[in-house]
């Protein structure tokens, strides 16, 4: 099992958001949480990308207890987090933007071949390579993000409503980079408000409701669950 | 913006101090400065000396928390638009033989100037750029009172004849508690009108306040002219109870003084600094007298305290009041102090 | 292509850094030739000085958000450690005029001063920064700002409790006679003082630049959440960070207290100077805030030779509030909206 | 009617011109869908004509009056609101202030008699899900863009410009964001919106404009629009 | 002795000028010790109040002592401005306070406008610079006249500090400049903090300005410009009024002072070394005559009045000391000379022609002018004291 969340608690100061909320992850698995706004989806993945420290739980990586550690040491295991709010360098070029995002990565030429793996995916940014990150309009920040998140080569990606704000040709595009990541072996985490999308890739998936795991199970069952349509489809 | 209340059960008692921005815990308070001098060993001199620089320093706090307080930018400069309030009225008075206290309000009017010039000039900037801004138009202005010698002899000091001919400093301390009060009710009365949402909202998001028909400019200024016409006001007590003025009173290191109180107080309160200022002041002023023989023990206190208050504390007395004195569960001590409370 | 470069060139020339660089030059050369080379041997030095105050102060502003307020104080300390080094150091030379330390004597004084520096500022976040930014949500630019404030009263104070309010001051460090260049005579002292301050501001700016720890602290000053998703150490920056900014601002303090003795509030003039500069040119570039440096001492030489002394804080302030009432975000800053705005 | 109408707007940054002669026309009560490519300038669009960054050149016509250039507090005083792509709150005011501010200042002198009650009928009428003391900075990136909503209906707008308000949404909840718009729609208030949600979109504009680096290369009738080969290739995809 | 009588000394303990402060301070210390604090039945309680070298400031503290110390008697200052505000203070408060430096004209005028109300402002302990800071371009022009030094042209240019006194004495230097036929330059006063003159003195070098004179009364401002004097190539002559008032001036000089000209009295009895050789023992400085020396004359002077007011009325307080400077310091009648163990001057003396100076002259007060070299000075003016001739660079 690469990744192991159990009971955690989280929350904000005294606001506790989350309620034992468990979570298990293979390696080289497409994991999906879906829920409506506020339900915590946001902050299970700040929990777990050490940006907020858990109340109660663990969390365990690749065997190893990570809970409680800071947000720098958990990207140094190589869980990497794409944010809701991206957490650009506004003031860095798109090319700066992106070797930070390798900042875990010593080796010159393995940063570069990264770079060039990104500049793939998107090549939007490649042709915006020296444009200042805070200039670029929200959906290029957009796949700047996703981008500085494939930059270290994680083994986790933790990805936070990537088409939020996207045109729907981009994130047909954000989702193949997405595929294309799976098959290259890594594990990926996606958190999406689009619901038939997300069961649609994933192969798993949790539904979260209220801080409360409600349902898990085979995205493609989830998608055929009365409960899930009615609540998130409307239908 | 605070409810008003209208509330027409309410008692003839309860609307009036409503109207005066008081609460009955306020009104008492107001009453205890009153009667203090009375209070040995509150009644010797250099105690009301202590006591008049704790109002003064209470009142520029109350003046500088309208801009700090409400449109979120620090007057770094305060303390020199003070000056000039008091240059101006000490001048008018030397070379006009104007009363002194018709001078003051003259010193109001040329701080308000100043204030609405650097409004003016800081519109464009925001934050600690406006704050800067101030900042070295306040040095500016203190550069010029140095070296315009011919009008202000400078660091020579300038002699000015006191608003009271007596030696006493009783009518001095009568007078700043009502200028305390006076500068109190004027600021709240402003904050509570339609003009402090604006103050609110331009601080907060300027974007979002454009968006939504606030004219910035227009609030931003009037909020500037009006918090150093105060000071301007204040500036002209100073020059008159202190009887002379050196540029020195115009330094960053003054400015920090009401700064502080302000903070200490509780930004965006108003009546924080004010109420700070009479014990921390006059605390402060013992501990430099008793130990003169450690220089600047007293500031060492005063710092740590500011420290202290930043790091553990950052909303201030007015805030930690708020939260844990303002709500007790007796009926009659609550309205001691919140007064009589709107029906929301 | 030629073409090219030269369009290039014209809209540099009209936009704010061409401009004012160049009108800085014009008057800088136009005022030499009036006055007399010292004028710009004085503007050199001067400025020099200034960039390695007012780089430590873009550092903390930029980086941290921190509009410090206790930089002056930084500078003391700085004077003060070379001070107590110095004084036994020169006491010995004295003695035995032909001992090594009578040129390697004052490179120690400096040095401790920047090693004072450093660990004083290490001290101030663990005591003071740290707190603060473990307990403040919000308003975290004001926050810290007072708490400067107060951080500067106390080492001032603390300063006059400890040592006294005298001045502590030297003859000088390096004996030997002035050099002269052009007919300005220029003492070893300010030689040197503006050679170490070229040394260590050229240094910082590749360290800031080109080096990975460099690019973290800039990083670490855009987004602090995205510099630690992406696996910098937040806490080991900032305070790796603060103990920079103070060591300039030390080192700076060292290497003058030739001319500006120790005494409690000597902070306070390059303190407004170094913030000239920092609002003058705008925030978080380096490059920007050493020629803005020289600008304000331009400023300042220009006022004491064709004003009179004692202006030098009227007229350069009036100018640097003229420049921003055009251009906000200072000559260098850049328009993306830091978090400065808020 | 015509309510708004541009011709030529140009907006520059720099070398890069994020708005390229923009011309178009917005009738009274279309409800609008300005889409595109990220980047394509949308954002830029609107802000040129709301005043928050000022078009380098063109004209803008709003209610048969020129009114290039002016600030974003006249436009709105003359009855254009807008949210924002990114929420934009008062973040230490409740959510009852925050939509105060616009019914008092928003609104020409005098109009409004019961600010509070008009403030308080927005949040309901935008089916604001929380108490209306809460203080915005508690509130997430959906529940801002209603507050934002209400306070741009606040001031009583005749145009309102809508930037990606539904973004994030899931599907449930498009459903009643499409009812909002709707209401908002038969108050007479004429729309502008930018959304990248297709769904929403052909739900509810009777009117497309796309544009794509800049340049406009539709504008029309929705089912037109949307099956312009232009737009699909650049916009829509296979 | 159970009757307390609260004195206080008005000084710079803090602030640009504290080493004069502490000089003060030693002085008040040695000579209080040497009497126990006692006069008659009473003990003296010494009050500091610190001027900061801040008209305003001083001002306040000084009410502040009358107000919350009740001090009955003031002794001692050091700044003309400071002498300005304070001196209302007095007359206001009715406290007597004797031997202010507060040098200047403007400390005259104020006092002749009104003697009555500003007989609490008694005999000042430094007369107007006009009386000895002509000397030096008296002594310059000798120097001149006997074809030591010839300057190329006759061009000085003055400076000091934005004081009462700077521009006071500034003033006297131009007019005996003028009146001996030298042109001025310019006259720039700075504030009393600045140490940095490498521009101003690069622009009076380039001019061909060849007499320089000038004055400050804190030592910081005045040594880092007589070092930054000779650092930036300058010729001609610096007259540098006030370096010696800190003993340990050439500390932070160095050989930057030598060729400057300074005006100081000297120690030349046993008593006087003595007392200098205590003071560097007790407090580890060597005092400077006109800091040091004259403010331990000026407190054991301050001593004997109020012995005197002692044995006249009994009793001491404000009145009674007040009393006795009217009748008997004012009018010549009490004076303090090498007799009584004077150190600096042959004797301190006024009179009501002087007030509220002193009679000045070689034999009464006075400052000769010395030239320094390697940190000692040498007396070159006036003709009988004089130890060597003038040197020119
Ligand atoms: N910094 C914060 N302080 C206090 N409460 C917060 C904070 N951030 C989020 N919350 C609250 O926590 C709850 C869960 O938020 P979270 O962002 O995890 O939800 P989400 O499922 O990601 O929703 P969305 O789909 O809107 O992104 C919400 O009610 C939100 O208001
Ligand atoms: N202040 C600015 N300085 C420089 N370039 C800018 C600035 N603001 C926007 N741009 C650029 O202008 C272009 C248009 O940006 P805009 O925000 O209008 O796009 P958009 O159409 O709203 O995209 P999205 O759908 O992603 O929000 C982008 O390429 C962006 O990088
Ligand atoms: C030489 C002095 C002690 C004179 C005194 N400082 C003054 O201001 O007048
Ligand atoms: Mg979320
Ligand atoms: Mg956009």
């Amino acid at each position: 099992m690469l990744l192991e969340v159990k009971n955690l608690n989280a929350g904000y100061g005294y606001l506790q958001i989350l309620r034992d909320v468990s979570l298990q992850i293979d390696k080289g698995e497409y994991v999906g949480i879906v829920g409506p706004n506020g339900a915590g989806k946001s902050t299970t993945m700040k929990t777990i990308a050490g940006l907020i420290s858990p109340m109660s739980g663990s969390v365990v990586f690749n065997g190893e207890d990570i809970t409680g550690l800071s947000g720098s040491a958990v990207a140094k295991k190589g869980i990497s987090f794409v944010s809701e709010e991206m957490n650009l360098f506004v003031n860095m070029t798109v090319q700066e933007n992106l070797y930070m995002g390798a900042y875990t990565i010593k080796e010159k030429h393995l940063k570069n071949e990264r770079l060039d793996f990104v500049f793939e995916l998107f090549p939007r940014l490649a042709e915006r390579r020296k444009q200042l990150a805070g200039t670029m309009s929200g959906g290029e920040r957009k796949m700047l993000a996703i981008g500085r998140g494939m930059m270290s080569n994680p083994s986790l990606m933790l990805v936070d409503e990537p088409s939020f704000g996207l045109a729907p040709q981009l994130t047909t595009s954000v989702f193949a980079s997405l595929d294309v990541l799976i098959k290259n072996g890594v594990t990926i985490l996606l958190v999406e408000q689009n619901v038939t999308k997300t069961l649609a890739v994933t192969g798993r998936g949790y539904v979260l409701e209220n801080g409360k795991v409600g349902l898990e199970g085979n995205s493609a069952d989830l998608a055929e669950n009365s409960y899930v349509k009615k609540v998130f489809l409307g239908v | 913006m605070e409810p008003t209340t209208n509330d027409l059960n309410m008692n003839l008692f309860d609307r009036v101090l409503d109207r005066l921005c008081l609460t009955p815990i306020g009104l008492a308070g107001l009453i205890l400065l009153l009667i203090l001098p009375f209070i040995p060993p509150f009644n010797q001199e250099y105690m009301l000396r202590w006591l008049i620089y704790c109002g003064f320093v209470a009142a520029m706090s109350v003046g500088f928390d309208l801009t700090a307080g409400y449109i979120n930018i620090v007057n770094f400069g305060y303390m020199a638009v003070a000056g000039t309030g008091g240059y101006t009225s000490a001048l008018l008075v030397i070379n006009a033989g104007l009363s002194p206290w018709i001078a003051m309000l003259a010193g109001g009017v040329s701080s308000a100037i100043l204030g609405l010039i650097i409004g003016m000039i800081s519109l464009r900037l925001r934050g600690i750029f406006a704050a800067c801004l101030s900042w070295f138009f306040g040095l500016a202005v203190m550069g010029l009172a140095i070296k315009m010698v011919w009008l202000t002899r400078g660091p020579l000091g300038l002699r000015t004849p006191r608003l009271f001919e007596t030696e006493s400093n009783f009518p001095f301390y009568f007078l700043i508690i009502i200028l305390v009060y006076l500068t109190y009710l004027v600021c709240k009365w402003v904050v509570r009108s339609k003009m402090g949402l604006a103050f609110q909202a331009i601080a907060q998001n300027m974007d979002a306040a454009r968006t939504s028909g606030i004219d910035p400019v227009f609030y931003r200024v009037f909020n500037f002219t009006m918090s150093c016409a105060i000071a301007g006001v204040l500036g002209g007590f100073y020059a008159h109870f202190y009887g002379i003025l050196t540029p020195d009173m115009m330094h960053t290191s003054k400015t920090v003084e009401i700064l502080a109180v302000a903070y200490i107080g509780g930004r965006g309160s108003l009546w924080g600094g004010a109420v700070v200022a009479f014990p921390f002041i006059f605390l402060m002023e013992i501990v430099r007298s008793t130990l003169s023989h450690l220089p600047g023990l007293n500031l060492v206190i005063y710092a740590l305290v500011l420290i202290l208050v930043m790091i553990y504390y950052p909303g201030g007395f007015s805030y930690f009041y708020d939260t844990h004195i303002r709500q007790p569960k007796n009926r009659a001590l609550r309205y001691f102090l919140n007064g009589r409370e709107a029906k929301v | 292509m030629s073409k090219h470069n030269m369009s290039d060139t014209l809209t540099w020339l009209k936009s704010a850094p061409g401009l004012s660089i160049v009108i800085s030059v014009v008057v800088a050369v136009a005022a030499t030739i009036d006055a007399g080379p010292y004028l710009m041997v004085n503007m050199v030095v001067t400025g020099g000085m200034l960039a390695l105050v007012a780089t430590g102060l873009t550092l903390m502003l930029g980086v941290l958000n921190i509009p410090m307020f206790a930089h002056g104080e930084y500078f003391m300390i700085g004077s003060l450690t070379a001070y107590y080094i110095f004084t036994p150091i020169s006491e010995f030379i004295l003695e035995h005029p032909d001992s090594w330390l009578v040129t390697f004597g004052p490179f120690i004084a400096i040095l401790g001063a920047l090693i004072g520096g450093a660990i004083a500022g290490a001290i101030s976040e663990k005591l003071v920064f740290g707190p603060l930014r473990r307990r403040s949500t919000d308003n975290w630019v004001m926050n810290s700002f007072l708490l400067t404030v107060g951080l500067s009263v106390l080492l001032v104070n603390l300063h006059q409790l400890i040592f006294g309010a005298d001045f502590k001051g030297i003859v000088g460090y390096w004996q030997g006679m002035p050099i002269s260049i052009a007919g300005a005579y220029i003492s070893l002292d300010r030689a040197l003082a503006f050679i170490i301050s070229a040394v260590i501001v050229a240094l910082f700016y590749l360290f800031m630049t080109y080096t990975r720890t460099g690019m973290a602290i800039r990083a670490v000053s855009q987004d602090i959440t995205g510099a630690e998703i992406v696996g910098i150490d937040i806490e080991k920056i900032v305070l790796l960070t603060i103990s920079l900014a103070c060591a300039l601002a030390a080192v700076a303090g060292g290497s003058l207290l030739f001319m500006y003795p120790s005494y409690p509030t000597v902070g306070l003039e390059p303190l407004y100077m170094a913030w000239f500069v920092v609002i003058l040119s705008g925030l978080g570039n380096i490059l920007g805030a050493v020629a803005g440096a020289f600008m304000v001492a331009l400023l300042k030489v220009i006022t004491m030779e064709y004003v009179g002394a004692g202006w030098d804080f009227v007229v350069p302030s009036a100018l640097i509030m003229l420049i921003l009432i055009f251009k906000p975000s200072g000559i260098f800053g850049s328009d993306v909206r830091g978090v400065l705005d808020k | 009617m015509i309510v708004l109408e541009t011709q030529n707007l140009t907006k520059k940054f720099g070398g890069l011109t994020a708005v390229n002669a923009v011309s178009m026309t917005i009738n009274q009560g279309d409800i609008v869908g300005l889409i595109g490519p990220n980047g394509a300038g949308k954002t830029t669009f609107i802000n040129a004509i709301s005043g928050l960054n000022p078009p380098t050149s063109g004209m803008v016509k709003m209610f048969g009056k020129e009114t290039t250039g002016l600030t974003p507090e006249k436009m709105c005083r003359l009855g254009l609101s807008r949210t924002f792509q990114i929420p934009s709150p008062f973040p230490k005011m409740t959510a009852i202030e925050s939509v105060m501010t616009a019914t008092i200042f928003g609104n020409p002198a005098g109009k409004i008699t019961d600010p509070v009650a008009h403030s308080r009928e927005m949040l309901e009428f935008v089916e604001f899900p929380m108490k209306e003391t809460v203080v915005a900075e508690q509130l997430n990136t959906v529940q801002l863009k209603r507050l934002d909503l209400a306070r741009a209906l606040a001031s009583n707008p005749r145009l309102l410009f809508m930037d990606e308000l539904a973004s994030g949404l899931s599907e449930g909840e498009l459903k009643d964001i499409m009812r909002i718009i709707d209401k908002i729609s038969k108050k007479g208030i004429s729309i502008l919106m930018i959304e990248h949600i297709m769904q929403l979109i052909m739900a509810v504009c009777n009117r497309l404009l796309c544009i794509q680096f800049g340049t406009k290369i539709a504008e029309g009738p929705t089912q037109e629009v949307a099956n312009d080969p232009k737009v699909t290739k650049a916009y829509l995809g296979e | 002795a159970d009757k307390v009588l609260p004195v206080g000394v008005l000084g710079p303990f803090t602030g640009p000028s504290a080493q004069n402060g502490k000089e003060f301070q030693a002085s008040v210390e040695m000579a209080m010790e040497a009497i126990d604090y006692t006069v008659g039945d009473y003990t003296i309680e010494v009050v500091w109040v610190d001027s900061q070298s801040d008209p305003a400031r001083a001002a306040s503290a000084y009410a502040e002592a009358v107000e919350g110390k009740g001090i009955q008697a003031g002794v001692l200052n050091w700044h003309s401005s400071v002498a300005v505000s304070v001196m209302d203070v007095a007359a206001q408060y009715k406290v007597p306070h004797m031997f202010g430096f507060g040098a200047s004209e403007v400390v005259n005028e104020k006092w002749q406008a009104d003697p009555e109300k500003y007989s609490y402002w008694g005999g000042k302990g430094w007369p107007v610079p006009a009386k000895l800071e002509g000397n030096y371009i008296e002594c310059i022009n000798e120097v001149i006249a006997n074809g030591t030094w010839t300057p190329k042209k006759k061009l000085a240019a003055i400076y000091g500090e934005d004081t009462d006194w700077g521009r006071s004495a500034g003033g006297a230097y131009k007019e005996a400049l003028l009146a001996s036929g030298w042109e001025i330059y310019s006259e720039e006063y700075f504030p009393i903090t600045q140490t940095d003159f490498y521009p101003l003195l690069s622009k009076f070098k380039s001019a061909g300005v060849e007499l320089l004179a000038g004055t400050s009364t804190a030592a910081p401002s005045l040594t880092a410009f007589v070092k930054q004097y000779a650092e930036v190539g300058n010729k001609g002559v610096l007259i540098a009024s006030g370096l010696g008032w800190i003993g340990d001036w050439y500390k932070m000089t160095g050989p930057g002072s030598d060729y400057v000209l300074d005006s100081i009295p000297q120690l030349t009895t046993p008593e006087a070394k003595q007392w200098a050789k205590d003071v560097k023992a007790k407090y580890g400085f060597n005092p400077s005559p006109s800091s040091g020396g004259l403010s331990y004359d000026g407190i054991r002077m301050f001593i004997k009045i109020l012995n005197r007011a002692y044995e006249v009325y009994g009793k001491l307080d404000k009145e009674t000391i007040h009393n006795i400077m009217v009748d008997e310091v004012n009018t010549g009648k009490l004076t303090y000379s090498k007799a009584d163990g004077a150190i600096i001057m042959n004797e301190y003396k006024y009179t009501p022609e002087t007030m509220p100076d002193m009679v000045v002259g070689p034999e009464a007060y006075f400052f000769p002018i010395l030239q320094y070299k390697a940190g000692k000075g040498h007396i070159i003016f006036p003709e009988d004291w004089k130890q060597k001739d003038f040197e020119m660079k």
